[in-house]
């Protein structure tokens, strides 16, 4: 329809308009300083900030990293210093430098989710990211259990108007189930994938690589496991979906949109090359003026299975 | 901090059978304001590698120009970056953490141990004669970069393991030794956390103020994932808390670490 | 106890003895001769033949493979000449050049893996690898629920007296419950894992990179995945574990047998290197020697979490 | 079929733009009883690579001690591969599969399509003047290896896209002109599926023999993982079957062929 040869690289998320549907994932980019020299905040679509509970976290013994072909394991075990102090510190810089938050909580119950939300609804923060993939959430993960997965997204909906995101857990038998679940408790949105499950030996002392023993998977490695879920949640859901997932490049981007993401969030990315988030906003932008595509969320769903 | 590519000038094999190397790199932008003790993260493996982590390195010493770190090869990282040639080019990440409290009114004893001697190494190049430094090894092929500490105006006292090069022994009764015969104002340490444990423990009745630079497995490097923590004694309720060795860190006051 | 310095290499799976604990996955070897000039099945602990099925099947079209980082999707669809083709043809001659050999067996319905294994049980195959993974039994995949997987296994165990393998997928939210099930049901051995469904997509064609979309990751990329949940199902379990995920190399093959397994597979590193099995047996004979271990059964379990 | 570390003794750039490689390989035990349209799997990639599958390519030529393949850089795999240079080692599989049915008493239509010219130049190095060559390109920058043709003794047509070299058009005009031309006892074919298809369906009403190499995604490449198969007709009941081009083939008789 345009003229010009310039690509609209925004694109709308449950109301909320990105800047570009580029984010920085949960846990891999902090509360937004740490990155400061290469990127700002503000330059992306939105940041997703570490996880924030309703008291500090220590999180596990180290080590907590390890490395695994094209990816890494970890087991930070959500050490955070609290949403109070989110709140205080770090929520009203990031607003002021001009960045989209979405803020990741966890609990140990749904009554520490609640109690996250109730303080984070009074704040200006954006969007509210439920990570229930926390595997230590009285037995069985929230984000294993489709019922319990429904049953804390709708109390949290009752809590806030706030724009609300589920984040998924891929270790589970129907990642798409949780997502209708996440949907039908009134989420406007379900982010995935979280980290696989993984454990490293290290032969020489026969210990765990890691303090924990076992921890999430991230990286290129979980890429093809990420475009599945994400392929078979945007086919079952008709709310936004954030795909992420061993993204390093902007081509691993476009994949995951054609997959049906609305918007992309990048992790271990960060720890390959800082400037990941900036290089997959560019080329996107590319794609989209090589291809033609005046709108960049035209990338989304535009997969073709018919042979 | 900054994210470069840069040209590697200098690649050398300083040990045969230690695999110790000395890596000079061109990069005025990286050696400016670069501090002994802080590191930077080198992406290794070539563009079709399997590894996501970059590798990180202790800034050995620099000028206005290069930086120089150097390494021992103890796995595929490293082996893949011995076999980088000069005029080749690297993505490096830094300066990085925050490095030793150096200061060149201070006598300063300088503790090593295998690898870790290329962290102390950046602060004997800081201190002139204001150093003196214990290093230790497994066996005489780890042996190196004596000549380097000893040109920077250092005094060097080197221990083995097996004996075969210097002193036989732990580095433990070196610094010992060391600490009767000369008064130190300030020391630095870096080894494995056990030499480290060690040290601190041998220090301590001198009292005298004792860095250690925790060298943990990391992910980011810049403070960005929680990944590289060490127990430090803190004021808060449970008295301890998880700091960020990248971050607040490398460089602790071994009276704050909880080993 | 033993004064030479010879290891044992022999293991015991359900009351099989095995040369070697290396064993070729399913699907990866073919039916033994395609690698003759490399290995003889002879050399292996075993051989786990390509799934056959009740009927020939044709498997999904072309194209059938994609590359992925540290590993490769697939999805080949069972393609097969039929059981009774494998037992004229294949199993006497794996017999006749002394090969221990595992065969897998899939099946639309019960009924097809049922009278696979009637036709099995009369013939001299050393082993029964039920194949319940794959995705297409009746709607929800038999490897995915635990009653269907002990129910299956129960009625087997009723036809045959031949042992037991229960492959199982790692597409579930606990493969150790499906590991029980499968105990109770009569197993004498589970082996895992079988591949993670995935995807690639060509974002040149905006197709996806396989015919059939999705298909299943093997390789090293899987590997950690595989090593958690190995863990995870030896603790479990009491009968054997034969673990398998992306081995490529010797120490993969240690850390998996030190996580419990009894015995490994190997399946994509073949494509890797066609000798990757003898490589792999002579390193854990050399670990054994290095390790004054006089019986590589010795590596099993032997992992240390108490730190 | 072996598998074989063998030493790389050439690994020259035929065609600048087009990015097309000769790779010459040192070893007699590879070249011995290696046929026309057979192939290597090579494994691509150092130690630390994340590639796992290795990449197929066609025997271009061969004597006693050397096997010479072709090559175009399309990919990651392809890309290392050009970076190697001479006196390094390749991890090579084969030969693999069955060849072209050459026969030095026919006269042979060789009919290649970009990186399909590399397989039907083996059967030229093996039919001397008994081939004529039709070669497709895209255009001009990658056309190579027609020196090759003619010095084993074939007359070469070129046709390209872009009409930037030779004649413009599609490959299936020149067939035809050339079937008219003179009288071939046998065509053999390669290159991309739809061009190999459009070449038989030209070829189909002049009643001559026709084989097309089907060049499909492997894994194994020994026949063992049903990765790489391919649509022929088939007296079984449903009246075709899937068969595997790294073991049945790649060489099919384009009549049995369901396109
Ligand atoms: C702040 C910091 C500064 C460092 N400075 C130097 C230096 O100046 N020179 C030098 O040679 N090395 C230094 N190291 C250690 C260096 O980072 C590792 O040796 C390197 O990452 C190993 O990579 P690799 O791929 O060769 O080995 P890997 O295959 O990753 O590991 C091989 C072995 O090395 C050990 N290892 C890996 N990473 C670390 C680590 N971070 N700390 C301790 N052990 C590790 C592993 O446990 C394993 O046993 C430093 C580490 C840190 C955290
Ligand atoms: C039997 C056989 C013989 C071959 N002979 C030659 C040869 O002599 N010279 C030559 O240059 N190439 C040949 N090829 C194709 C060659 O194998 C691929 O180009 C190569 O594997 C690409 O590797 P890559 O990592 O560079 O590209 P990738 O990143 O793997 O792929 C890049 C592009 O190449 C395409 N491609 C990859 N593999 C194949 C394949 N098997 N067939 C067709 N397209 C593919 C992909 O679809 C993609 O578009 C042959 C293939 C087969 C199966
Ligand atoms: C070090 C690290 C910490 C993480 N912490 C969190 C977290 O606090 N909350 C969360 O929802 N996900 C967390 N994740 C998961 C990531 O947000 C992301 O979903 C996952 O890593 C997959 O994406 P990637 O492969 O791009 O890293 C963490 C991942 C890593 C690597
Ligand atoms: C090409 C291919 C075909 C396979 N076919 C089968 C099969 O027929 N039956 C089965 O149980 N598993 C099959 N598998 C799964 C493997 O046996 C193995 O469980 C899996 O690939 C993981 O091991 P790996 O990473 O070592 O390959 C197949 C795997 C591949 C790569
Ligand atoms: S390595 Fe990421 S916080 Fe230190
Ligand atoms: S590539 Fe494995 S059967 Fe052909």
């Amino acid at each position: 329809m345009e003229n010009t040869k310039k690509v609209d690289m925004s694109v709308e998320i449950a109301g909320i308009k990105l800047k570009n549907p580029v984010m920085t994932s949960s846990g891999t980019c902090g509360y937004g300083r740490d990155y400061l020299d290469i990127w700002s905040p503000a330059e992306l679509g939105a940041i997703m900030v570490k996880a924030v509970s309703i008291e500090p976290r220590n999180g596990n013994p180290p080590p907590r990293i390890a490395e695994i072909p094209s990816g890494v394991l970890n087991s930070i075990g959500l050490q955070n210093p609290g949403v109070r102090h989110f709140i205080e510190t770090d929520l009203p810089w990031l607003k002021s430098i001009g960045a989209t938050v979405v803020t990741n909580v966890v609990g140990y119950t749904m009554d520490d989710y609640a109690a996250c939300v109730e303080l984070l609804d009074e704040t200006d923060v954006d969007m509210i990211e439920l990570n229930i993939s926390c595997p230590n959430v009285a037995g069985k993960p929230i984000g294993a259990d489709p019922e319990a997965a429904e049953t804390l997204t709708a109390r949290i909906r009752k809590i806030t108007k706030k724009p609300i995101i589920v984040k998924l857990s891929p270790n589970v038998t129907s990642i798409s189930d949780i997502a209708l679940a996440a949907e039908a408790g009134g989420a406007d949105a379900v982010s995935l994938i979280n980290c696989p499950m993984g454990m490293r030996i290290n032969i020489q002392t026969r210990r765990p690589m890691l303090a924990n023993i076992t921890g999430g998977m991230s990286g290129p490695a979980i890429f093809p496991l990420a475009l599945r879920m994400v392929w078979q949640t945007a086919k079952a859901v008709k709310i936004s979906v954030l795909g992420g997932g061993g993204i390093v490049k902007w081509e691993d981007a476009a994949e995951m949109m054609m997959a049906g993401a609305d918007a992309v969030f990048i992790g271990a990315g960060l720890f390959y090359y800082p400037a990941t988030p900036l290089k997959v906003i560019e080329g996107l932008e590319k794609y989209c003026l090589d291809n033609n595509l005046s709108n960049v969320s035209m990338i989304t769903d535009s997969l073709i299975t018919d042979r | 901090m900054l994210d470069k590519t840069v040209k590697v000038i200098e690649n050398r094999l300083l040990s045969e059978k230690g695999k110790v190397y000395s890596l000079k790199l061109n990069s005025p932008e990286l050696a400016d304001g670069c501090l002994p003790g802080q590191f930077f993260e080198i992406k290794v493996g070539g563009n079709d590698s399997r590894f996501i982590l970059r590798r990180p390195f202790s800034v050995a010493f620099c000028d206005d120009k290069t930086v120089t770190i150097r390494y021992n090869v103890v796995g595929a990282g490293t082996e893949w970056l011995s076999r980088i040639t000069p005029g080749h080019e690297l993505d490096v990440l830094g300066p990085l953490g925050h490095g030793w409290p150096i200061d060149k009114s201070k006598k300063t004893l300088l503790v090593g141990g295998s690898t870790g001697i290329f962290s102390v190494l950046g602060a004997a190049s800081r201190l002139g004669n204001m150093s003196g430094a214990v290093l230790g090894f497994c066996s005489c092929e780890l042996v190196n970069s004596v000549e380097d500490f000893e040109a920077f105006g250092s005094t060097v006292s080197v221990i083995t393991e097996d004996g075969s090069s210097g002193r036989k022994g732990l580095i433990t009764e070196l610094v010992k030794e060391e600490l009767e015969k000369i008064k130190y104002d300030l020391i630095f340490v870096c080894g494995s956390t056990m030499m480290m444990k060690n040290v601190a423990a041998v220090v301590k009745p001198y009292g005298i103020d004792c860095y250690v630079s925790m060298e943990e497995r990391m992910a980011c490097g810049v403070g960005a994932c929680m990944g590289c923590v060490v127990k430090l004694k803190s004021d808060n309720e449970q008295g301890w808390e998880y700091k960020r060795a990248c971050a607040e860190g490398p460089v602790f006051n071994a009276s704050e670490v909880i080993w």
